[in-house]
């Protein structure tokens, strides 16, 4: 179902596509070797839920943001995070659970942190961000600023209530924020026909707030940016928030523990034929805006990266075990033992 | 000083905070055009507008969240839940989210937020509507909570707990609010996480908070009848909970009873016990004892609700109890 | 906005239209003696929340229903335990906190409760008893019966997430349930175009989850029978849900304590003008189902029977004091003190 | 006697049941297709078919409540959260609906339901997946709550929560699902409330339950090797309390620790502590001490994650405090 030639006319220019390209690779070899780390060695612990496969929804859509703009997301955070341009270091320590780590080794995989990105957070309760992302937007048109707030969430997360107290007070209060439903058609083992009743999601989740809907496919990467740039336009005219139903395939199961099974075969395979890192490879070769050698200079780089950053990640230093009492609050915490 | 009743303790913190600090502002059902379920939040939309003073639909879940998310970029949200009864829907938000985020975020971020609102058993509201979640939240390592006896202390511990950089949970009674006390004038803050001596004695230390306050000192009179001094420590802040205020009278009277509106299996009064058993159990001339709400859901009919809570004849009789009269 | 003339063909005979009115008389009249007796006397203590001026919705939706469906409400509940047959007695002992009341004097106004009527109570919590709803229905799908749960709320209660988690739900697995929104225009001072993004409540409950919705004068008795009589053919025929968006207007304040201030006069002014009972009244005349003389004879039984029941209320025995230990589990009780 | 998982033997409990009573059927998240996220309803479907093996979208709050429902009118489900850390947004139907129906209703209604799920802190989940929320549902009267230590208790237990006709709140724990042990064959009921003594011992009572059992049970092993005999007490059931048997204990031995891994301030052990203490305050020759996790959020780093948790040096060494060595 993903089709990765673009329709729409290219937004971006030569540079920008590059620096895109390069991200979706980064993501993706971050979680190769993450995997392999957290299979062999058992360094990584916990829940894993890999982005491979939805990167050009991340790389698209926050591609087209400020810098002071914000982005949340839920447990599938890593891509967003990179996207953002956390560094593959902070987010390799953070997951071998490192004081170097993005969240000091505290958050783990599910809850990347980067204050100085604006990057508000992995967020695991699902749908419990969507609320919050409407809180950031509440504060942007509080203070008369035209910054904005892109969030993104599953499919499965629509299911839960919260979601639409979000949408309701969003939508009547007009916030700068812009839901991005990155649609890859499960939730877990579930798909969206046995978890939802209609299912296009536009329905659900713009209709009855009368915010304005796209159903795109996600993984076009140009027509995700083009889709969040119109939206994230409407919502710094203070026009209120817009809803992106962007359709996208995971490529592995829920977690690392999940074998997938419930997929058709076939489902899986033609979407790996469509893969979007290598369509758009082609297409930016098709346009003459990089050659095959440029490609294989960037994989070389994006697996030095990520080697640096395995290295980085290792050698740092776990937290002391004192601080377990850290951070917990700004004022002196008093343990109450 | 002045004379105010508990509400309009409140309704000046809030006031004046939100003078004081552009980023204070109040959200929550009713708040704005109805002038707050109980009032608490009078005059406020007139005086600050919409932008600051704002209505919310029946979403508690979803204006906490809102909260919050707005904490975490630098504004000072007052989220009122029209009772505590109704956090119940929001507090996975609270817990999770409010409680969490700094930890998670390795300190990046904090959450200078107060969840505000009343709580209790009022009187015919049966068992939906009278919880009693103090314990609930003081169990949280993240979140702060107040729950303030005395006009004076509603208006100083709001004040402070709006300039709190985490999140506060701040307890209302009820049946408070039309109280009235004396409130000092200017600036005026109470400290977070200190308890205080309403009355001084030297028998048995009684220890509790927010509306149970009065039946206690009300049975601490009842004692000096029959001559036994009891010291009455209001504790104000649940969490962190000020131990050495605690131990200080328990050295000192070597008997304590635990007076409170929560349910007696794992409540505050549970937490509280055995937190000053553990310091100071040589000191202790008798097990602490307890006067608590009775265990069983809250009853509509009003003379099984009054039968729920501590009474002064509950309270003397408990104090007899750890003086072996 | 509340029109009484019924444009619909009467779907009922003269006996049953007789006895709709005398319901809907006899809860009127109910709470006027209630609310005398909370302001006089201090014999009703808590929240009490009056239902004058929504009755046809209760009395029309309830009266075409079997005697083995299921009823569940909110804690505006006193119009719908009596439309559905609760005696005034029983009603009336648990305002007073009686043990004769129908919840033994510990539920209260706000909950009242009949199994032999299979009313599933007066539910306090907004939106809390709306997957209750979805549950019963379950159950009756479950066990193959065809036996409706009908589902009454307020407007206000849409803006609970627990709500949408449930009509998807019911909607995807088809469950023989009938949600009926009492839109009194305001939850408690909060008036819909406050509350929500979409005025439309159907576009909130109904079309995200292609449930089939009904908009209409609730207090037309006579369209609200037969629109929820089409509904719960529906239901028992396996078609799952309805949504009835029934439009109607509440005379009193949220509760006794709210003075309403936050309407406009001329609204309530129009609402009392367009009386319900007054109307129905008139239509029955019109067709020669009813003379004054009659009406009055209905009004004084009725006059009666409320005062036969606070009679009754105020001579029965309160629970003893060691009730407030009975009826916490079927199991014996063991108090954790 | 057969070896099972406890994971297995959950499985077996719910077979039985639902081949035993048409009225029980399971609900929750991937519990059918999936066979459940951890396992537990392994089979079930193919077994049963979707009328009575029911997947559900992530709607904790709905779905419980549907759950409620459903019993209300007599089915006996069993509702799985996939951990209890999510009920945190299903709180409210659990409080509000299932434990406080049967006495608004003045009992005219009964809620025969199982909330079952795991808990606790599995490993490197961090903070929002780590909850253990044991002392929150044991406050609650109208609620009945388990936390079985062992495969046999798992099966025995879960086999008498759903034939309760009262809502029970019955709590796994994640790294305890592959732990093996021999669980009787034939119909195998353990009867909710009493606790049991997994070994005998003079000097010293241990109280645990759920996965802390098993550092509690090897710190007793570590104890005898020094001299001390502990007596290692399993609640099981945590509400109601098996009091007599903690009782009967203490006044033997003179001496408790409480080994959990619940928040240490308004937590488990801190009701069950108090409530000893004010039965047998003159039999005890020290203060109740507790080993509790430490009060902090859970940290995704595996060593602090393992620093909170109860081991068996700080067992021991809460034993050697009470023993005065
Ligand atoms: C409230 C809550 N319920 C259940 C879970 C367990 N859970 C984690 S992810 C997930 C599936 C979410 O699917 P979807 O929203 O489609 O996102 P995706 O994993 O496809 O990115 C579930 C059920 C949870 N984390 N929070
Ligand atoms: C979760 C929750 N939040 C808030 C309240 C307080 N409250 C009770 S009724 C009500 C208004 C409900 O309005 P609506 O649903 O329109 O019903 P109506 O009163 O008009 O019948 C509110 C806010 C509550 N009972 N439960
Ligand atoms: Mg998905
Ligand atoms: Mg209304």
């Amino acid at each position: 179902m993903v089709q990765a030639r673009t329709e729409a006319k290219p937004i971006v220019n030569r540079t920008q596509a590059q620096v895109w390209l390069r991200q979706m690779m980064l993501i993706r070899r971050f979680e190769e070797r993450a995997e392999m780390m957290y299979q062999k060695g058992n360094k990584i612990g916990g829940f894993f839920h890999q982005y491979s496969g939805q990167e050009p929804v991340a790389v698209g859509s926050i591609g087209v943001l400020r810098e002071n703009d914000y982005i949340i997301t839920a447990y599938r955070d890593h891509g967003h995070a990179l996207a953002r341009g956390m560094s593959a270091k902070a987010g390799m320590a953070e997951l071998l659970g490192k004081s170097t780590g993005c969240s000091k080794g505290k958050g783990g995989s599910m809850h990347f942190f980067d204050v100085e990105k604006g990057f508000l957070g992995g967020h695991a309760i699902v749908g419990s961000h969507i609320p919050l992302a409407a809180g950031v937007a509440f504060a942007s048109k509080y203070r008369g600023e035209d910054r904005v707030c892109v969030c993104y969430f599953g499919d499965g997360a629509i299911n839960q209530g919260s979601v639409h107290e979000a949408l309701n007070m969003a939508a009547m209060w007009k916030l700068p924020v812009v839901y991005i439903v990155e649609n890859n058609l499960y939730a877990m083992g579930t798909s969206l026909a046995r978890s939802s009743a209609v299912e296009d999601l536009t329905v659900r989740g713009a209709v009855p707030y009368g915010i304005p809907a796209y159903s795109i496919n996600g993984n076009d990467i140009e027509l995700m940016a083009q889709t969040t740039r119109d939206a994230v336009n409407r919502a710094r005219a203070g026009e209120g928030p817009s809803f992106i139903d962007a359709k996208t395939y995971r490529y592995k199961g829920h977690s690392i523990s999940d074998p997938g099974k419930y997929r058709h075969k076939e489902e899986l395979d033609d979407a790996l034929r469509n893969d979007p890192i290598l369509k758009y490879q082609e297409l930016l070769r098709e346009r003459g805006w990089i050659d095959q050698e440029a490609i294989d200079r960037m994989a070389e780089g994006v697996k030095q990266e990520i080697e640096e950053s395995i290295e980085f990640a290792e050698s740092s230093e776990p937290p002391p075990l004192d601080a377990l009492y850290e951070d917990i609050t700004t004022a002196p915490f008093i343990p109450q033992e | 000083m002045a004379v105010l009743t508990f509400r309009e303790a409140l309704n000046q913190a809030m006031q004046e905070e939100m003078e004081r600090d552009q980023n204070v502002f109040l959200m929550g059902e009713e708040v704005a055009e109805y002038d707050g379920a109980y009032k608490v939040s009078q005059g406020l939309l007139k005086k600050f507008g919409p932008r600051r003073i704002v209505d919310t639909p029946i979403s508690e879940g979803g204006f906490a969240g809102i909260g919050i998310g707005a904490a975490m970029v630098g504004l000072r949200p007052i989220v009122e839940f029209m009772t505590f009864s109704f956090s119940l829907v929001a507090i996975d938000q609270i817990v999770n989210n409010a409680a969490n985020m700094r930890y998670m975020s390795g300190g990046q971020f904090a959450v200078p937020i107060v969840f505000r609102g009343s709580s209790g058993m009022a009187g015919c509201l049966a068992a939906t509507h009278s919880h009693r979640l103090e314990a609930w939240y003081a169990q949280i390592p993240g979140l702060t909570v107040v729950m303030p006896a005395t006009p004076s202390d509603a208006k100083g511990l709001l004040k402070s707990a709006i300039r709190t950089d985490d999140p506060v949970v701040f307890i209302e009674h009820e049946v408070l609010y039309h109280e009235r006390g004396e409130v000092p004038e200017g600036e005026h803050l109470v400290p977070i996480g200190k308890a205080e001596i309403k009355r001084e004695g030297t028998d048995v230390t009684l220890i509790t908070y927010s509306r149970s306050l009065k039946a206690t000192l009300a049975a601490a009179e009842a004692l000096a009848d029959q001559g036994v001094q009891a010291e009455v420590i209001d504790l104000r802040t649940i969490r962190p909970l000020d131990l050495d205020t605690l131990l200080t009278s328990v050295v000192k009277t070597h008997r304590a009873v635990i007076v409170e509106e929560d349910w007696p299996y794992c409540g505050l009064g549970a937490g509280i016990s055995d937190r000053i058993t553990q310091r100071v159990f040589d000191e202790l001339d008798a097990p602490i004892r307890r006067v608590a709400a009775k265990d069983a859901p809250i009853p509509y009919n009003k003379a099984l609700e009054q039968s729920m809570l501590p009474s002064v004849d509950r309270i003397t009789a408990a104090v007899r109890d750890v003086l072996y009269l």
